[in-house]
């Protein structure tokens, strides 16, 4: 059944960076064995057609090959795929080939990685707070200059290049867009970076990129409408809702082996009905989750923005691999929160993906208004008061408004 | 239909402190009057004023009709965690929610603000004939969780001379109203507060339907069409526009703490009823109590009970302490329990119903009056709002 | 009672590939002729053959009464998929899940077994009239999960001379048995084998008496007492002593997925009642469809429907794609679309009913019918250890 | 309402170890200031009368300090009560003020630390795989030695003295216990220990000893039925739910914090619906837990087992402290999973509750147990297969027997 993992024949398996899991857990980077072995899976090109310089696999293979790779290194899976698929479908939707073919390629073939530069230290997913401004540089080559802060970006500690959301500082008569996906080079003086230690998914670089009026070239600011630009970030919810079903199918399995092996007052805790239920749900609900994944990576690649079932995944999954990643522990008692145990490192991930690209809550208020519900409407919580609901402790002798005034 | 009689069990109170009595003696009273007809009163949606007559003058202890009254106005004079305990023990008997909450709404939600807000006059005119049964007093469980739903009556002055106020406008959901003696109704004025009045049956202009929800069948429902409904000064209870001050939030707190409380004994029962169906069940050839998930869902049944009987007597017994109970507080406990009798009986009904067409059918019956209580009390909209407004400084 | 006519949505098949047709048709059809009564239909507790007739007769496309009997024996020769789609269609139409299960029964569980295990003879006989609707065939759901619970019905080899064998025993839970012509009944021989007699309604021995669970009322139900009821060679369906290698199986398969489908329908007939709902209804002076927690529970509703409809129908096609489904892949789905089920109609609840007394009363009957659903095929109980087993290579 | 926290004048309020809780964690051992500060506010001393050295403190003052403990440092609270509540409760109850006041008096003055050395490595909670043994010594003086290995242990790898749970060698006749505690120094040949990593309460000292032929004194080995000790068990019991409790109360206190001062889409998040119902929830669900808690420790405390009381808490405050460490997280978004922010520790730390002392689901089967359901039973999981519902890929077309030989 194509809802379930492949057989191994099928999909590359990643031996050597699922070998090396724990360690670079426990070192907190990716080691260049483990780019060398991307490299050579042809992992990095899967996702673009060959004029790219990609291999252009269909959806299956693709689905197949970053559930392999996520299960052997999530946080592996995390930075190569950041790059690759997300950054380097960015560039091939926003940019052009003519242009952008030298800033792809190396993503493709390994060379470089990218980091996607859209969160800011002021607030999270509301891009109205986002300060980070691209304007002429004056210089006499002309170009542009690029100024902000972006923080808790995925490979900003390690990228060669960002691809980032910024304003563009219109001049008068400029009547395009105000946002612009501006391809910046790392290296180069003007870009500071930082790590942010992170509670899962510690090999993956994670991150800010303080940019002081980095030089970008003329062609690589793309003015883009900000509403196309979330099209492209789907292709960040279905990556990080892959890993989610890899995090959980990786926790679910240890599980299984864990219930087979171990013995508790006479039995393997394989013979208990308890354990059974919680291997069953987990089996039923990540067959659900995964049959929802693979025809929303169809519809995507196909061209289809699937948002609202791309969105419908990423909570699902990230929520259920939270819930699966729990049971195990639960499963395997305190060897589960040992660290070095692979469990350990699964339940502190399966967290990272809830939170990543856009948090669950963000995304069902997005969920909400694709289903008709109209855009979300705040107004400040002041609403109470009048009903006679707030502040009024209540006595059954009618103490009411004798001690309404102490509340 | 032959049924066992409930199985008793030993009273919690004796070992909470809160003192032997009401909730035995009420269980065992509603066990003995209503539970022999709670199946079939359920199928033919009917309302028994013998029987309620009987569970009102039922002696010794405290009156069922006034438990909340003062004695000097021939009421029950019980305290607040007395009077919890005597819904729980009326439901937990009866197994029957219906009939409980019929009560709940008589003795508790319509009699408790004429003794906070009432005049002398008019607490000596109602709560001595609520308190003995003889007179039952209704209300729309639409005004339980004040002005969160745009008020359904009007009043405006009657004209010059008649003097008092006419009310205009329709209540459902009114619990009792098909055999009450008079009405709480809130009614909005022009500039947007509320008033609460006592509205007798036979007033002019007020026109009682009946007819209610797709649950809680043992209650007797209806709806009241108010058309100028002409209703004097003396009617008014506690001040004028005063109601988001006074009766709402007193309304609130009543349905919040004592409209569950029933749900406490409705659980204890089901509890029971689940453990019985496991240990008559066979699977795969092994009894059902050797599932380890069967007992896994049981130990949860039964934490379940135990916290949420916990924080609403605890609720309850801060309007005995304090005298003041802090509306979060009802609400949170609120939100507490309607989430367990929903957990409750889904996980009893698991194990007993529907498929077997036996016993009294409470599982089934609790299965559909749990999603009405949670519905009610304004529900989880209202509830979670009521609480976190403490919780931030806002609202 | 005026209500409009269900909304039709545009037909999902048409994007996931399964070709447009079977669902809208159905959907259609049950929307024109069964929706109608539906709801008189529940209060009622009543079956209606000639609604029953003219879902088997209706024209054009695959026939309702026997989706999945080949063409060349008076069938649909539909694919397992859109035998799927029809029952979807016909619960979504017709909001009426009792309806669809009994058509589910009938069309499919008491049908399949015939076209996988039937000699020509038998096929020859009873599957053109069954396709027709003319001849009802009905099972009890005590007996499609396999021998997990101990076989209700014995056989015991008839006097010699005489030849066949003689059924004694009671079955409860039999859906369509008060209309139905025959049943597929499993009985266990001394040695503690099983095997499935085809048993007519004619058969001396055999008594049908109506009677069924407090859920799908609209479901004919009844009982079989089996008496020493007498059944010649002829009627034993497939191997003697073969039932837990073919016919119990394919019946548990049957059911984990052809009893679920109707939930499908279901299921987005109550997220459209609850968008409706939400967007009707106002709190604190504000429209519910601004408050985010409603907005959140809706986006939740909407994704489970989602993932259920892939899982099931994915299920359903791999009969078609592959001929041979494990029998784990059907457990882990129904055990996916019972808590579907679930969430959906407390959510869809919480939001439509059971307060309003208005509409069809869906929510109810859902909420009510989901129960049952859960509890059915076996329940979680059997549903586990199914999936678990081929997990952990035990059972 | 005495099921909300106090107000900080009554209740003590461990202001240093609060102030270093993150470098505490961080480091992962607890630093002696906060011993200093332990001992100086009496904490240690709150569970044993004045006899054995305490202050004999009742049940809510007992409450009071531990929520506010371990709401400081859970890992600090979970040392320090193991050792002056659970370990100085085991000894007070199982040996005799006369022979043990002065193994009972530095745990309680702070100069000593003690563990509970029950777990060994082969399982969990199944006593009947433990093998550690107690023996005669065969010295000249008298006394037995201790041999075995005891793994998982809070404070082994810092601990005094160690109450061991080990078998009794019986010679011929000696009809008593098969059981023994045995109060073990640690500071003495014969005794190794080991630290394990673990993924929550860093700064609790967790790990291993290994007993090869450590001396016990004669009276320190104290024999016991079986079954008598698991009325000792349920202090740890107590004091791990009443550690997830103060963890929930701090994740809960900094979300409603968070929500009101961080703003998103142009308001804070207090303002929002969605937060608003997870906090309501968590408060609701928090305050059945602490009454549960109250009543259990009032029960406890004055001297009854209230096994099954504590048994239902346990499982129930420690799930329920990690799912609000978890709306937590998602409150906070990738705040919440930033090392070194409050809400990533409370989250690790919630689920060590969970594990530690009996594990959910073995608490479960004994509340089923105290339901009357009579004592778990245990099969072989082999029941299926007889059904008809094990190994059928079923073809609608018949296929059955023909696929069954291949499965």
């Amino acid at each position: 059944m194509n809802d379930r993992p492949r057989s191994e024949e099928s999909t590359p398996a990643f031996p050597g960076i699922a070998s090396r899991a724990a360690a670079t857990d426990a070192e907190g980077r990716i080691p260049a064995a483990n780019w060398d072995e991307l490299i050579d899976s042809g992992y990095l090109r899967l996702f673009h057609p060959a004029e790219a310089g990609g291999s252009g696999a269909d959806a299956d293979a693709q689905f197949d090959a970053m559930e392999a790779l996520a299960r052997a290194c999530s946080g592996t899976y995390w930075s190569a795929t950041v790059s690759a698929l997300l950054c380097g479908s960015l560039i091939a939707t926003y940019g052009s080939l003519r242009d952008h073919e030298q800033l792809l390629r190396p993503l493709l073939s390994g060379e470089r990685t990218a980091c996607f530069g859209i969160v800011e230290p002021t607030a999270g997913s509301d891009a109205s707070t986002y300060r980070t401004t691209v304007r002429p540089s004056g210089r006499p080559g002309g170009g542009y200059v690029i100024r902000g802060e972006k923080s808790r970006i995925t490979n900003a500690p390690t990228a060669d290049l960002s691809v980032t959301l910024a304003r563009r500082d219109k001049g008068p008569g400029d009547n395009g867009p105000d946002w612009c996906l501006a391809f910046v080079n790392l290296r180069q003086p003007g870009v500071q970076r930082y790590e942010t230690p992170h509670m899962g998914l510690r090999a993956m670089p994670w991150g800010g990129l303080v940019l002081s009026d980095a030089y970008v070239p003329e062609a690589d600011v793309v003015p883009v409408p900000f509403q196309a630009l979330s099209d492209g970030m789907t292709w960040g919810w279905l990556l990080v809702s892959i890993a989610a079903i890899a995090t959980a199918e990786a926790a679910l399995t240890a599980s299984v082996r864990h219930a087979q092996a171990r013995v508790s007052f006479g039995r393997a805790l394989a013979h208990m009905e308890g354990v059974q239920a919680q291997l069953a749900d987990s089996r039923a609900q990540l067959d659900a989750a995964r049959v929802l994944a693979r025809r929303a990576l169809r519809e995507r690649a196909s061209g289809s923005p699937a948002r609202q079932l791309i969105g419908m995944l990423k909570v699902y999954a990230t929520e259920l691999a939270v819930e699966i990643t729990q049971r195990a522990v639960q499963i395997h008692g305190a060897f589960g929160v040992t660290q070095g145990h692979e469990v350990e490192r699964h339940y502190r991930d399966a967290q990272m993906n809830v939170i990543g690209a856009f948090a669950s809550n963000r995304l069902r208020e997005q969920l909400a208004e694709g289903l008709g519900l109209g855009p979300a409407v705040y107004q400040p919580f002041d609403w109470l008061a009048p009903t006679g609901l707030r502040h009024h402790p209540v006595s059954l002798d009618g103490g009411t408004r004798a001690v309404q005034a102490v509340a | 239909m032959v049924l066992a009689q409930p199985e008793l069990r030993t009273d919690p109170e004796a070992a909470t402190g809160l003192g032997a009595g009401p909730l035995e003696r009420s269980r065992e009273l509603a066990g003995r009057l209503a539970w022999p007809t709670t199946a079939e009163r359920d199928r033919d949606r009917s309302w028994d004023p013998a029987l309620f007559a009987e569970l009102a003058r039922a002696e010794p202890g405290p009156s069922l009709a006034g438990p909340l009254v003062p004695a000097s106005l021939g009421g029950g004079g019980s305290t607040a965690a007395e009077g919890l305990a005597l819904l729980e023990g009326l439901a937990e008997g009866s197994r029957d929610p219906g009939l409980a909450l019929a009560v709940a709404v008589h003795a508790v939600l319509a009699t408790v603000p004429l003794r906070a807000h009432g005049t002398p006059r008019q607490r000596e005119r109602y709560l001595p004939r609520m308190a003995s049964g003889e007179w039952f007093g209704a209300l729309s469980l639409r005004q339980t969780h004040g002005g969160a739903v745009a008020p359904a009556v009007t009043a405006r002055p009657a004209p010059a001379g008649q003097g008092g106020w006419l009310l205009t406008g329709r209540l459902d959901l009114v619990a009792g109203a098909p055999v009450a003696h008079h009405f709480l109704v809130v009614a909005a004025h022009q500039g947007g507060g509320r008033t609460t009045f006592l509205v007798d049956r036979a007033t002019p202009g007020l026109l009682v339907t009946e007819g209610g929800p797709a649950a809680m069948h043992t209650c007797p429902w209806g709806h009241l069409l108010l058309d100028g409904a002409h209703v004097d000064d003396g009617s008014v209870l506690g001040t004028v526009e005063g109601a988001a001050a006074e009766v709402e939030p007193l309304l609130a707190v009543l349905d919040w703490v004592y409209c569950s409380a029933p749900w406490l004994g409705v659980m204890r029962a089901l509890a029971r009823d689940a453990l019985e169906a496991a240990r008559g069940r066979e699977l795969f050839g092994r009894p059902l109590t050797h599932d380890q998930a069967t007992r896994f869902a049981l130990a949860d049944l039964a934490t379940q009970v135990e916290l949420a009987e916990g924080l609403l007597r605890r609720t309850a017994s801060r309007l005995d302490d304090g005298g003041a109970l802090p509306l979060q507080d009802a609400a949170a406990a609120r939100l507490f329990v309607a989430d367990a009798a929903d957990r409750v009986t889904r996980a009893a009904a698991g194990l007993t119903g529907p498929l077997a067409g036996t016993g009294d059918g409470l599982a089934e019956r609790a299965h559909r009056d749990a999603l009405f209580l949670s519905r009610t009390g304004g529900g989880a909209q209202v509830l979670r709002p009521v609480v976190a407004a403490s919780m931030l400084g806002l609202g």
